[in-house]
């Protein structure tokens, strides 16, 4: 399997379903001659032309809105949004249109519609360009989030989004762009809805996704040294959310760590806590831990920010935390 | 920057038309009306919920529009859109019972007056963000851009929405990428209670439509022909690749913003004057004085119509409500298809 | 003490501190000459005039923007989003700005702004106009968020949003405005980030805000009769929470039932148990219920909605859920 | 729609002014050239971290603008804000430390090179949301008016930044309320790598700002006292309740967007015409020339900012990092207070 990196995977993803379908198209910020803000759709403009490779002005609620109409007239549009910080501008397309018109049409409508954006912390990039909005997403019905943690992921998984007759917003983390790692040969999909244990363990598991899951990874194989089997669930896709997996693995370790980048309040981590402790509140022998960026807006100085940030150290306390009494 | 006005162009037009257009379009100003006001009463009988806001008043501008548009064309609207579904040609019995909320309405009962979808007449709704579908609107005209083919799509709106940031992004991409869209701004005179010259700092539109390179035209919204005359130009540059054009109608509600608005912010003076100008009876006189239709027609279309109107509240009432399990359908497609 | 409906009390806190403090001032789409949609601002025009009571453009961004910047430069601003779905289009503000000021400035520039919105479902307003976002702002550190559900805590807690030096989000259910209750005579205020126990109870402990208050109470009283003692947690702040009164009550019964009218994923509900879980596990007799409104776009059949937004039966239920056993 | 350019004005001003003002003019384009090609060259060595984004060959926009304000007056700027800063009078070496995310900086580390703040000169930010700071702008301008005080705030953003809905909404509200606010769009002809021409409908802003009745001129923004020039005129305007105003200053960035941008979508050549423009280079002859200045003084201003720029940078090095309680502070003012 050849090796390559995540952008290159994402690059690979949109080519393919380019190529496949002709009402495949990208829009954004600098997507088309600039090649993207962080190359993500490299030679995609001088593959397909301008046509379907389009440069828009910054202007964040047109871009994800002429996606919306785009889609309803028999497109499948996959918008760019620079960075998910910028998406805030757009939320009123996303949540009160792309999200309901399926449902307010009487299924007349349904919006095959992709909003990808570079997402999560980055370096020093300070408070108004470091930051995760998933669980807004999450909370939202009538949208799907995908976060990939790996190539095989980010390609499959955004296929599979391309291919989704539903409003997809699928968030690439921009720490881990250049991370390499295995992708199949030829045509493959990761389906939406279905997450992946990374790595398998009977003491305890880490749930979490995005670049949370390369620090569980780290701090499994750490603790694994120390004789705690740790079992490392990826949930790639946040809504719809794998619940079962989850799940069966908790009443399996009896212990779970939930984690996320983002903010804790009304976090993933939280709704995942509250599943867990819905369906296996009698499995557990330890409170769930959360491990979470510390609740502040990002700082810019460097160490202040990685304080900030959570990584393998605050996971493998935390599964201390929860095998204490062991 | 066309300036289109009622007068010569109009009298042509009665010629040149048949007579059964101009009846057909009289026929659905007269349904319009009827439709509303029965709506605003069954609305104060509360047999209809929500919000309800009423185009009595409008009615030229959406008929005088769509009249020109093939099926194949697209139109878009915001909460105030009963008038132009209709004038879309779609089914004026399960638009009342979307009203009603029931199973058998333009949008199964999910909708409501605000969001009415008929996927069929391409009629994209109902949407109830002031400005919320002007970007939309826009990706369609992409959409028609990209496929390379002649269908238009009219984004109908109001004065207010004007002053949202969604109006100037999506008409600075329109006027950029030349897209075939027909913006449509009802200038009514007010947004809810605010008259226009109190929100918008330059209240002659077409300076500022001027600043995305876009064609514009102001038509007197009151005349139906006027606004048919225009359309036509619109149309027509747009399947030429000449797009977008932009339409400001000059029109008047008379009734409140919504059924929950007393108005009170007017005097009876400007509703009276505008009164004076309706529509309906404009356009019933200029076929009547050129014997286009004669006193009986006015007659059989205005029972035909109440009829209509009655046959819609009585489908409504004898619809079903939809079943619980369409309480869960219907939020993704994926778990239909 | 005098009774008042909700939208009185919140005009008299206006009112008062407008009257108090000549930097407070109104600004919003339709407060002044048309009294505001929900005539909460009615009579404030008469009373201080066009300077004082602005009426503005259908502009979501630059009302909360022109907040921030007018807090910025010495006023303390009570804005008006005419209802909390019309803020999507002014996330960023409150996000990217509003919230980030203070701390992206070391502490120079603290934002004295008030962002007021009628919230919650409404009847038959279909799925635009009937949502909810607290969790969305509970989310965000940077933000205040406050939900009264009586005339008492509407007038007291506004008052104190007005004086506070942060940005604080005062969602009104519209459900509940013409609800009269008592409200004490003169000046007085409820501070931020007290929740407020509005019964007390042995059994069971529900941890709700807003207009689920008042469903828990029904629910209590109901189940008093059946000898289920049912203690009522109004949390009034979401952000800063009060995880003390919560803790300590669910440490005493033991049973919790949390509540809220929004969608459940990532939703207020989730952030509590989360909080109880870790605090309380040993004192859980039986695992946290949750009570939300259906994960659904909200229908606008009349029959659809009832079923889609919950109310004092399905809190009964989740008590008697959370009762099983004993 | 006055359209102000370089020419008989800049001539009369030359004589106008002082000397020293001249001087510190000229001192403070230097100052803001060589503390940029330093924040260049620390980025490189990856002391400065994040987003970095230089404003040179901008110089004589912020510098011709800050000049005719008073201290009381307002100023707010995008990430691309360092020059401005250092033409608010901010302390360069508290710059400098912000630039390194120290605690002495001028946001106390926390904000960066995007975040630049400082109350005591009413410079507010350094915002990094393209459009974003527009509408506070705006909210500054009706503080202003609200206590009738004779204040202006100066917005300065790009070419980018006037396709965001953001920008459509300030500016139409600042008209329509008459706010005391002058809006600077320093068009350098790019948004990122996006030229003007790709991205508005119709480049000239003029067009689109009198759509919201504002008074608009363009000027050469490399001509420092054509900048200043047409400052006056605005600030004069915007005191006397004549605002808002808004300037177009038409000038160029010899660099790439940020220092991560290698620029290639653009000629060498493109470059090399402004760069025989030079802003510094310009007001230098002038200044030679009229005998104002000498190749002594030159030489002096020269390495005191040299020295000062050292300073900054050995200020930045020296000082402490935040401490690690600094993480929790400043997140809520009522915690503080
Ligand atoms: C984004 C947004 N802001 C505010 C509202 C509330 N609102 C609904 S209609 C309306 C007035 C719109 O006026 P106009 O655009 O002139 O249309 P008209 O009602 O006159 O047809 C307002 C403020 C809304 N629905 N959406
Ligand atoms: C809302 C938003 N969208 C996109 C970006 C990414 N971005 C940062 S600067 C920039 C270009 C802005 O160009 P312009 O306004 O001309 O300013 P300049 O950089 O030329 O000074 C873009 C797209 C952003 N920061 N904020
Ligand atoms: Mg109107
Ligand atoms: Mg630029």
């Amino acid at each position: 399997m050849p090796t390559m990196s995540i952008k290159q995977a994402l690059n690979e993803a949109l080519r393919e379903e380019m190529r496949a379908d002709p009402d495949v198209f990208i829009m954004g910020e600098e997507v088309a001659e600039y090649q993207g803000a962080y190359k993500v759709t490299e030679g995609l403009l001088a593959e397909f032309g301008s046509k379907r490779v389009i440069d828009t002005p910054i202007s964040e609620e047109v871009i994800v809105g002429a996606g919306v109409g785009a889609a309803m007239a028999g497109l499948k549009p996959v918008v760019e949004m620079m960075t998910i910080n910028f998406a805030l501008l757009a939320l009123d397309q996303i949540v009160n249109h792309a999200a309901k018109y399926y449902y307010m049409s009487g299924g007349q409508y349904n919006i095959p519609l992709v909003v990808r954006a570079a997402s999560g912390v980055g370096l020093q990039l300070g408070a108004q360009h470091s930051q995760n909005f998933e669980s807004w997403f999450v909370h939202v019905p009538g949208l799907k989030v995908v976060l990939p943690a790996t190539s095989r992921d980010a390609k499959g998984l955004l296929k599979s989004a391309i291919r989704d007759p539903d409003p997809v917003i699928f968030l690439e983390h921009e720490l881990i762009y250049l991370n390499k790692s295995e992708v199949p040969d030829g045509d493959f999909t990761v389906p939406l809805g279905v997450a992946d244990v990374k790595r398998e363990g009977t003491d305890v598991t880490i749930i979490t996704y995005s670049r949370m899951v390369l620090f569980a990874l780290k701090a499994a194989e750490r603790l694994a040294k120390e004789g705690i089997s740790v079992e490392v669930i990826d949930l790639r896709t946040l809504r719809p959310l794998d619940t079962r997996t989850v799940i069966d693995s908790v009443k399996k370790t009896h212990r779970a760590v939930v984690a996320e980048e983002d903010w804790p309040m009304c976090g993933m981590g939280a709704e995942l806590i509250a599943q867990i402790q819905q369906e296996a509140f009698d499995y557990l022998d330890a409170p769930v831990e959360r491990v979470s960026g510390v609740d502040v807006p990002m700082p810019y100085a460097k160490n202040l920010e990685k304080m900030a940030v959570p990584g393998e150290e605050e996971l493998y306390s935390a599964v201390k935390r929860v095998m204490q009494g062991v | 920057m066309a300036i289109t006005r009622s007068g010569a162009h109009t009298v042509e037009l009665l010629d040149k038309l048949p007579r059964e257009e101009h009846l057909e379009m009289y026929r659905m100003m007269v349904l319009i009306r009827r439709f509303e006001e029965m709506a605003g009463k069954k609305y104060m009988e509360a047999v209809i919920g929500g919000f309800c806001h009423l185009y009595i008043g409008q009615e030229a501008v959406c008929v005088g529009i769509q009249s020109v548009l093939r099926p194949d064309d697209y139109a878009m609207g915001t909460y105030r859109e009963h008038g132009q579904a209709l004038a879309a040609g779609m089914d004026a019995r399960a638009i009342m019972a979307e009203l009603f909320g029931k199973a058998t309405g333009v949008s199964k009962g999910k909708g409501g007056s605000m969001h009415l979808f008929d996927k069929s007449r391409n009629f994209m709704g109902g949407d109830a963000i002031v400005g919320g579908h002007l970007p939309i609107a826009a990706g369609v005209g992409l959409s028609i851009k990209y496929r390379a083919a002649d269908q238009v799509c009219v984004c109908y709106f109001g004065d207010g929405a004007v002053n949202e940031g969604a109006f100037h992004e999506a008409l600075n991409i329109s006027g950029l990428w030349k897209l075939p869209v027909i913006y449509v701004c009802e200038n009514n005179l007010y947004g809810m209670g605010t008259q226009v010259t109190r929100a918008s700092a330059v209240p002659d539109l077409s300076r500022r439509v001027s600043g995305y390179g876009i064609e514009s035209a102001h038509v007197d919204g009151m005349d139906l022909l006027a606004v048919r005359n225009l359309a036509e130009v619109a149309v027509r540059e747009c399947r030429n690749g000449n797009g977008p054009y932009f339409i400001e109608a000059k029109t008047y509600r008379y009734r409140g913003h919504s059924m929950a608005d007393p108005a009170t912010y007017r005097s009876k003076d400007e509703v009276e004057e505008w009164r004076v100008r309706d529509p309906i009876n404009l356009f019933e006189r200029q076929l009547l004085d050129k014997g286009l239709m004669k006193d009986a027609d006015v007659q059989r279309i205005s029972s035909e119509v109440d009829q209509l109107v009655d046959e819609c509240v009585q489908f409504a009432e004898e619809s079903p409500a939809p079943s619980p399990d369409a309480l869960y359908e219907y939020v993704y497609a994926s778990e239909e298809i």
